[in-house]
């Protein structure tokens, strides 16, 4: 029973203890090999789908032995220092959340060592440690007030920089900050609810002074009462000093060598104040063994669940951190980097950092397309790896993440903003490629899987459906009005002048119209059938067309519209998968 | 002189160079550059929807007029899309305002005080040739290169305002400066192909190798570039090719080593590169 | 001397409109053999010269109710025998503000009473479906009028005709019958072509000649009582609505909107015409048909129009008749017996709607006659669809083109994306019926030269791919550019404002500017009839 | 450099045209600062040659050998037509100093001489004109020799090639259409070398692909064999867009014979080979363009003298001011002039259009009629110094000049005089616009 404070020790049947502490030990165990399993396991990108498991532990073998007896050894254990114990990255980019991070990480080890293990820890450390004497009760409500500190900052650091792009939903995040304040708070009572109760002074003068007869223990409970703050419902302010005067003598014989005044919990004892009132009835309730278990349980639940909440991150990052340093980003192999992209989805703590700096944010806020933001791309990129995001078989969201995949300017500036050090790029890059190979490519692409007159008849199958959405007006304006084509005198122009028709001569590459027969189709009434002709969507926007046109037509700008109609339109007729 | 300096999303992360020797060149030249928190310029969207488009590009300069700042890009997409940004909200009311709306939210707004500026009109009209030839120190004499303007430099005309987009002479002007030799290229005024290059990637490439193949047969040792995408387009498309080809330069390169910056404050790594002259 | 060549045959039809063909077609069905000759070309005259509209009947209600029945009667049949023919668009009767309220109010009675369907739309939901609609739009009623292509239709039935038997004589025109008795017994015509006369001695003579039937009937000595009413229709540049839309008041000027697939056809106007040569659109009456029918509908008032044509109705009736509207438009089957001729007989009149009962009736008095007891099956037999024929469809070129194409295709007429192999399959098809095909032909079988451009460019790509082919030869080719221009012209001159305007002027400029084609005198001149395709001495091009 | 923040000029050119552009040219050589508004689009509808004035009179469809009789012809019998107000000797110049322009941008033309020259169009037709590019000549030296009087000699054998997919030119077509005219004309056809998958061929393409030496050197290749005795070849107007003149030389080097190109139907090579020229002259003379513009309003202050253009089509809009203005907005397809149901009107300023009475005398029955439509004749009246009348008769403004095709009282389609029309007007309107300038400047 050499693991649990001292307390446990007096209070709790082993076995109990010890099967519950060993079950949510196991799971969390469990847990973490589970959760660890899927960084070889998962595989997002094509070049993934390629190297097998047994190449991915090769390549994690590799990687260590290179990185503990290689060169940059030093390098990583800078790391291990800077990265994961101080946060570096954080604090370069954002300090208060920096500030919230460390306080979380250095209160919660703490309190592990010094309270949870302090058996393990503290006493061998410093003998003589009594949980009740100064400095630890001071200490141990420090480190609480800590953690407690820091998830209120970064709770209110959420709150000040919110930026109006919706956030990642994160329930288990949530359920975990609960379970850590659960902890808190039965630890905090359980404490307060000790320093005040009577039962739990006369237990130990019976156990050190063999009396229990409060006359006997007057003087020993006026002092207490005074001084310790028990809240005895029997003693009343103030004492004869004679009275104290021989109270503190039996203090001194029995209790001093335990006991130090307990006003430095400076959290706790405040709260044993507010209790007094009701402390009778909590002591008849026995509160002092119900919230041990409470407060023990919490943690035990809080083990098991760890490898299956936002916590789990905590382990991935620091991992994340250190296979960085391990080596230069290009010096991943294929499986390496297959096993990082996973890791990654992992080690991402949802901070949304990348979110507030993305190129893109503001065309994912007009667009409505949270898919745009990193923090959410990066979850959509692991469902579409595992098959949730497909089997989900919700085409929006197909779409939608396609589309923000592909609307990504690979900017780099979430990779350079994570907090994480993840390769986002690489990431995006290889999500991309999942959703070409499950029938998401750019619209460019799977506009292809169709000539234009079959794109025109599944329009008008699907008439009426779009019409409600079609945005003509708005988004197509030039299109939508004779005015800006009935000029046109079939000069074509725009035609000899076009580059890309001017160059595709191979029947690989070759466009199906050419920009004056696109203008002659919006006169005959047939935009349909341009919407998924490859010279709308093989313009290359060089606007010679629509700087020579001697009529002022604005062919280049009708053909963008063309492809935001087609994008719009053709997208919700057709399937979430290409068409064959 | 003072500018919003707006590098887009291609030179940051694709070509760091360019970042270097445009700050480079116009510290040397005494204009300040100053770095707002930019997004993209908004071209991606232009396929999805004209709006979001703007919006995009609308945040970039009412983020610009906040700071009382007119933008400046090396970027020639991004300098296309800017421009193209103003002439829709000028011409159409109702968008304004939508976007104006959009703008709200984040308390900023759109009235149109902003410049938006390529670099070269800037280096050659407001800064000057004269301040220029000043400036350069070291003439890359007898060196040929080929003026690759970029199409939305030049087009269309009333919204780029850059110069005359069939006979442009800008950066022609620049190059001579810096004692180098504007070659006559046949397909100066083609499109680099790099637009195409996620729908067509055959016909991009094909576009891109016509153009080096013009340039080289018209005598040029280099492609010289003001746009990071047809910088990169021009490199790519070379790359594994078996024909030797001619690299691309970027103009604030060329003007840098004319002015005597050293060549790593340009970005410039390969020091046995054909830019170095005779 | 040598007797000029004869053709017998039991039935001679004079004229090759949509009644005439028809006629054919009946005849050839009852196994008549049959004759027709055509002075120019299939629909040439007011058949290929109208809206295109398969009337519901309404618009006659009030004022003649048997040829309202009729026509509903008719275009319901026509629907189901010559589906591929008719766009069933449905159509609008629409009033508006200042409109005739007795009319309107009485419009369902009259419906009613004549037994033709129509429903009664509310205006905003109108306004919704046809956005062209004017906000001025006080009523509408919804009717079962319908496009009919009449070219696709009189052509399909000559072609089943003639798989029939039925012979058939282009630009062959009649210059004298003979008389003996009461019996025509030979009518002699005469080819454009040139050539020598040729006798058709026929059992039966009909004259289906349209608006010209008065003239032939004079050659018999048989004058009809006909007035001429000179329509004319503008063609849009764009299609301005997906139904007819019918103005809801008494038949007047520019009262209809034809959908005419990718444009839309506006029109009528009625005038008084006594001369038949050289019917041509006036400006005056394009002026009428814009300025009465914006009142519908509005945007026609900056519509660029591409073309205007006229035909002439002609209509029974005494010279007297003050307002060629109120003359029936109801169809006449004269037997000519109180002229003294027992073998001819006239059928005149009527309308598009109507082209297959008026041929029926024509038939059975022409079998009666001949003793043929077979009875009638047109009006249950459908009119079988020749591929050929189907090029005169709106925008059927540019989806067959997007459809698929051969790899070596390519498209002439740009506008309406006709391609090259159009263009030989329609001038095959004439050669293999022992024709010599004109551009001209080309205009009347398929959509080239109808777009905006009005041949001003693809006449002169589709000339070349002509001469490449071996079409044409020596300056043939260029006559062929001047007819075909001349034909395009007579629909132009009304409609020049605008960016019409714009673009005759810059046709002008290429072919009188830079090709110098009204100069005849230098290299071009008129030749011959072309020859057949032959091998070409001058080609150098390695095989 | 254009697009300098500029506001003020001594000269404002309204349309790119050829009139407009001749006038902006001249203005420059004069040292005047012009800035010139207008797309240059109906510059892509040339055909590169360049029309003095090849008939007269239209109705009797009578060509002229000499030009500048032609224009005495004119001078007598239609002494208000604008050309005839022109003096052959200022005409003779402007045409030397645009054409010399032209040169110097890459273009060239066959020297000037005093006669008309006839050249091969791509529908067979022969064209009278003036002013023949370099690269269109051969076929108008060979023209000559077959009219030339007592040379006993046998007609040039000249082989016309095509290439299979450009669709609107056949050399068949022509050689089978002038046989008679022009016996020994015969045709070949070939593949275009790297095209040969393309169903449909873009002169403007093809050109520019011979703007390349392996191209070039492949289609001279497929060429030769057909040669036979040809002692010329005739070709599609394909060689070369601003590199004509060295692709040319390529083919007459590479063939032995004289090569000619063989003007096809605009828009096509021609055009954008004049235009190229015309902007790069433009560019070089410092004239500032704008070519996407158009002018919303035009106003003139007395008091100051200068006149206030605002432009449309620049996003924020332009305002420039000029102390003259040419107005060389051409006709209805140029947008100078615009017509509706009612009648025509001047399309800036409402200036009055002398037109025909109602429009149904607009055009003739027959399209071709020889002596034209009455239309072509409707445009500006402006007194001698060309500056056209308001409704009271006087000059709208001092300053303001009138130039071209807007001009009334010419049908130039049917006298063949478009280009002259133009660079004759032009210069004789900047000279009057010169001195007015000056005279005010002291």
């Amino acid at each position: 029973m050499a693991l649990a404070a001292t307390s446990v020790k007096k209070t709790m049947p082993h076995t109990l203890f010890h099967t519950a502490l060993y079950a949510s030990l196991a799971l969390c165990v469990l847990g973490l090999l589970w959760r660890s399993s899927a960084w070889f396991r998962v595989r997002v990108g094509p070049d993934a789908r390629a190297v097998t498991l047994s190449q991915r532990l090769g390549a994690l073998l590799r990687g260590t032995a290179t990185a503990l007896f290689g060169a940059r050894v030093l390098h990583i254990l800078g790391a291990c220092f800077l990265d994961v114990l101080l946060l570096r990255r954080l604090f370069a980019r954002e300090k208060p959340r920096w500030l919230g991070h460390l306080l979380i990480l250095a209160g919660f080890t703490l309190l592990l060592l010094m309270h949870a293990f302090e058996a393990l820890v503290t006493v061998k450390l410093f003998p003589g440690y009594e949980s009740t004497l100064a400095p630890y009760l001071f200490l141990r409500n420090l480190f609480g007030a800590m953690v407690v500190a820091g998830i209120a900052l970064l709770y209110f650091e959420r709150w000040r920089r919110r930026t109006g792009l919706v956030s990642v939903r994160r329930p288990m995040a949530a359920a975990f900050a609960v379970l850590l304040g659960f902890v808190l708070a039965t630890g905090y009572l359980l404490e307060a609810h000790k320093i005040a109760s009577p039962q739990a002074f006369y237990r130990m003068a019976k156990r050190y002074s063999g009396t229990t007869d409060p006359g006997e223990l007057m003087p020993l409970r006026a002092v207490w009462a005074s001084e310790f703050g028990v809240a005895f419902d029997d003693l009343k302010e103030p004492f004869a000093s004679n009275v104290m005067e021989r109270g503190r003598q039996m203090h001194d014989a029995d209790c001093a060598g335990c006991h130090a005044k307990p006003a430095s919990a400076f959290v706790s004892y405040p709260v044993s104040r507010l209790l007094a009132p009701v402390t009778a009835l909590l002591d008849k309730g026995r509160a002092d063994i119900w919230l041990l278990y409470l407060h023990v349980f919490a943690c035990f639940l809080g083990l098991a669940t760890l490898p299956f909440t936002r916590f789990f991150h905590a382990v991935a990052v620091p991992i994340s951190l250190l296979v960085n340093a391990s080596a230069p980003n290009r010096a991943f192999s294929a499986a390496g980097r297959a096993s990082r992209r996973a890791l990654a989805l992992d080690a991402c703590l949802r901070c949304g950092i990348c979110d507030a700096h993305c190129s893109v944010a503001p065309l994912a806020r007009h667009l409505g397309n949270p898919y745009l933001l990193p923090s959410h791309k990066l979850v959509a990129t692991g469902a579409l790896a595992n098959g949730r995001l497909l089997r989900s078989g919700r085409e929006s969201d197909g779409f939608r993440v396609a589309e923000g995949a592909f609307l990504c300017t690979d900017c780099g500036r979430c990779t350079n903003d994570c907090p994480a050090g993840l390769d986002l790029e690489d990431l995006w890059q290889a999500g991309r490629g999942d959703l070409a190979a499950a029938g998401l490519p750019a619209p460019a692409q799977w506009v292809r899987a169709l000539p234009a007159l079959a794109w025109a008849e599944a329009l008008e199958a699907a008439a009426g459906q779009h019409t409600a959405t079609d945005p003509d007006a708005s988004c197509a304006p030039l299109s939508a009005d004779r005015r800006s084509f009935s000029r046109c005198v079939q000069c074509q122009t725009c035609t000899n002048v076009c580059p890309v028709v001017a160059q595709s001569i191979a029947a690989d590459h070759r466009v199906d119209l050419t920009p004056q027969k696109v203008m002659n189709l919006l006169r005959l009434g047939l935009r349909d059938l341009t919407l998924g002709s490859r010279m709308v969507w093989d313009c290359a926007t060089c606007y010679q067309c629509q700087e020579n046109c001697p009529e002022g037509l604005r062919v280049t700008d009708i053909m963008c519209e063309l492809r935001a109609l087609a994008a719009h339109r053709l997208g919700a007729v057709r399937s979430w998968k290409a068409p064959s | 002189m003072k500018y919003a300096l707006f590098l887009g999303c291609k030179i940051p992360s694709r070509l760091p160079a360019y970042e270097l020797s445009t700050r480079a060149v116009l510290l040397r030249l005494g204009v300040t550059l100053v770095d707002l928190e930019f997004n993209c310029c908004g071209y991606p969207a232009r396929n999805v929807s004209r709006e979001a488009f703007v919006v995009a590009a609308a945040r970039n300069l009412a983020i610009a007029e906040r700071a009382g700042l007119d933008v400046l890009t090396p970027c020639t997409c991004c300098f296309g899309s800017l421009r193209h940004a103003i002439s829709f909200l000028e011409e159409d009311p109702e968008l304004r305002s939508r976007v104006s709306q959009a703008l709200a939210v984040e308390g900023i707004a759109w009235s149109g005080k902003t410049e938006v500026e390529h670099l070269l009109p800037v280096l050659a009209r407001t800064i000057g040739v004269d301040a220029l030839g000043a400036a350069v120190r070291a003439p890359r004499a007898g060196l040929r290169v080929a003026a690759q303007y970029g199409c939305h430099a030049l087009r269309p005309s009333n919204v780029a305002r850059f110069d005359n987009p069939l006979a442009p002479t800008t950066f022609e002007t620049l190059i001579r400066l810096t004692g180098a030799t504007p070659v006559d290229w046949p397909r100066q005024l083609d499109c680099c192909g790099d637009p195409l290059h996620e729908s067509n990637a055959p016909l991009s490439e094909h576009i891109a190798r016509a153009k080096i193949a013009d340039a080289k047969a018209s005598g040029a040792e280099a492609m010289c570039t003001a746009c990071p995408h047809c910088h990169l387009r021009f490199d790519s498309a070379q790359a594994g090719s078996p024909k030797p080809s001619i690299r691309s330069l970027l103009y604030t390169q060329l003007l840098g080593l004319a002015m005597g910056l050293d060549e790593k404050s340009l970005g410039l790594e390969c020091p046995e590169s054909p830019i170095r002259g005779r | 001397m040598i007797s000029p060549p004869r053709i017998q045959t039991q039935v001679l039809i004079i004229g090759g409109g949509v009644t005439g063909t028809a006629l054919a077609r009946d005849l050839a069905l009852r196994g008549v053999d049959c004759v027709l000759v055509e002075k120019d070309d299939i629909n040439a005259g007011a058949s290929g010269r109208n809206h295109g509209l398969l009337h519901s009947g309404a618009r006659y209600v009030a004022g003649d109710r048997e040829a309202a029945m009729e026509c509903c009667a008719e275009g319901e049949i026509l629907k189901r025998v010559a589906a591929q023919a008719i766009h069933d668009s449905g159509g609008y009767f629409v009033a508006v503000e200042g409109d005739d309220e007795r009319y309107i109010a009485d419009f369902p009675l009259y419906c009613a009473r004549a037994g033709i369907g129509t429903r009664a739309v509310d205006v905003a939901t109108a306004r919704a479906l046809e956005p062209a609609l004017s906000d001025r739009a006080i009523a509408v009623f919804e009717v079962a009028d319908a496009s009919i292509d009449p070219f696709q239709l009189s052509l399909e039935s000559m072609a089943q005709a003639r798989s029939l038997g039925a012979r058939l004589m282009r630009r062959t025109r009649v210059v004298g019958l003979e008389r003996e008795g009461r019996l025509i017994r030979a009518v002699r015509v005469r080819s454009m072509a040139g050539g020598e006369d040729v006798r058709i001695e026929a059992a039966q003579v009909v004259n289906a000649a349209g608006a010209w039937a008065r003239e032939v009937a004079l050659l018999a000595g048989a004058p009809i009582d006909m007035t001429y009413s000179q329509g004319t229709l503008l063609v849009t540049h764009t299609r301005l609505a997906s139904r007819v839309v019918n103005r809801l008041r008494r038949p007047g000027n520019g009262d209809i909107l034809m959908p005419g697939g990718t444009v839309s056809l506006v029109g009528t106007t009625s005038t008084r015409v006594d001369a038949l040569d050289d019917i041509h659109p006036t400006t005056a009456d394009a002026d009428l048909i814009v300025e009465e029918a914006t009142r519908m509908l509005p945007a026609l008032a900056t519509m660029r129009f591409i073309r205007a044509f006229a035909g002439v109705r002609p209509l029974l009736g005494s010279p007297g008749a003050a307002d060629s509207r109120s003359v029936s438009r109801g169809f006449a089957l004269i037997d000519h017996e109180d002229h003294g001729l027992d073998n001819l007989a006239t059928i005149t009149g009527g309308k598009l709607t109507t082209c297959r009962l008026m041929a029926e009736r024509a038939a059975d008095l022409v079998c009666r006659r001949l003793g043929v007891t077979r009875p009638c099956v047109t009006a249950t037999t459908p009119l079988p669809a020749v591929p050929e024929c189907e090029w005169t469809e709106p925008g059927r070129s540019a989806r067959e083109w997007m459809r698929s194409h051969a790899s070596d295709d390519t498209l002439l007429c740009e506008c309406e994306m006709v391609p090259g192999s159009t263009v030989d399959a329609i001038f095959d098809a004439l050669r293999a019926a022992g024709d010599t095909p004109t551009l001209t032909d080309l205009g009347l079988r398929s959509r080239v030269g109808k777009g905006p451009c009005q041949g001003g460019f693809c006449a002169v790509r589709t000339v070349a791919h002509l001469y490449q082919r071996g079409d044409f030869h020596t300056q043939h080719g260029l006559a062929e550019i001047l007819d075909f221009f001349g034909e395009r012209w007579r629909g132009q001159r009304a409609i020049l404002w605008g960016e019409q305007l714009a673009q005759a002027e810059l046709m002008e400029a290429l072919h009188c500017g830079l090709f110098g084609e009204e100069l005849r005198g230098e290299g071009l001149r008129r030749a011959g009839p072309p020859a057949a395709p032959n091998a070409d001495p001058a080609d150098k091009s390695s095989p | 450099m254009t697009g300098e923040r500029r506001n003020s000029f001594d000269v404002a050119v309204i349309g790119a045209g050829m009139a407009g552009m001749a006038a902006a040219l001249f203005a420059a050589q004069r040292g005047l600062s012009c800035i010139q508004v207008g797309s240059g689009g109906g510059v892509l509808f040339a055909s590169g040659l360049l029309d003095l004035l090849a008939v007269h009179p239209a109705a009797e469809g009578r060509q002229w050998q000499s030009p500048f009789a032609a224009l005495a012809a004119l001078a007598r019998e239609q002494p208000d037509h604008p050309l005839a107000r022109v003096d052959p000797a200022s005409i003779r110049t402007a045409f030397e100093t645009f054409v010399t322009a032209l040169g110097e941008a890459g273009l060239a033309y066959a020297p000037l001489d005093e006669r008309n020259r006839k050249v091969l169009t791509s529908i067979g037709t022969l064209k009278t004109t003036f002013g023949v590019p370099l690269s269109m000549v051969a076929g108008a030296n060979a023209l000559d020799a077959l009219d030339a009087p007592n040379t006993p000699n046998t007609p040039p054998r000249c082989l016309l090639v095509d290439f299979r997919g450009l669709r609107e030119f056949s050399a068949r077509q022509i050689a089978t259409t002038l046989a008679d005219r022009w016996p020994g004309l015969c045709h070949g056809r070939i593949e275009f070398p790297g095209f040969e998958d393309v169903p449909e061929l873009y002169a403007a393409h093809l050109a520019r692909a011979l703007e390349t030496g392996e191209t070039r050197d492949r289609t001279i290749a497929l060429i030769r064999p057909m040669l036979g005795d040809a002692q010329l070849v005739g070709l599609p107007t394909v060689l070369g867009l601003g590199r004509c003149r060295e692709v040319h030389a390529a083919f007459e080097a590479g063939l032995g014979v004289p090569v000619f190109e063989i003007p096809t139907m605009p828009t096509s090579v021609p055009g954008l080979r004049l235009l190229g020229a015309l902007e790069t002259v433009m560019s070089a003379r410092g004239v500032r363009r704008r070519r996407l513009a158009s002018v919303r309003a035009l106003a003139f202050d007395a008091n100051t003298g200068t006149a206030t253009l605002d432009l449309d089509g620049v996003p924020g809009g332009e305002r420039v001011s000029a102390r003259a203005v040419v107005l060389a907005t051409g006709r209805f397809s140029g947008r100078g002039l615009t017509a509706d149901r009612g009648g025509v009107r001047e399309s800036i300023l409402g200036l009055p259009v002398h037109q025909p009475a109602s429009r149904e005398a607009w055009h003739q029955r027959d399209f071709l009629d020889p002596s034209g439509h009455a239309i072509n004749r409707a445009g500006l009246r402006t007194d001698d110094a060309w500056r056209p009348l308001d409704m009271s008769g006087k000059p709208a403004w001092p300053r303001l000049f009138a130039v071209g095709s807007i001009l009334a009282d010419q049908d130039w389609m049917r006298s063949k005089c478009g280009s002259g029309l133009a660079i004759a007007t032009a210069w004789a309107a900047m000279q009057q616009l010169a001195d007015q300038l000056h005279g005010n400047t002291g």
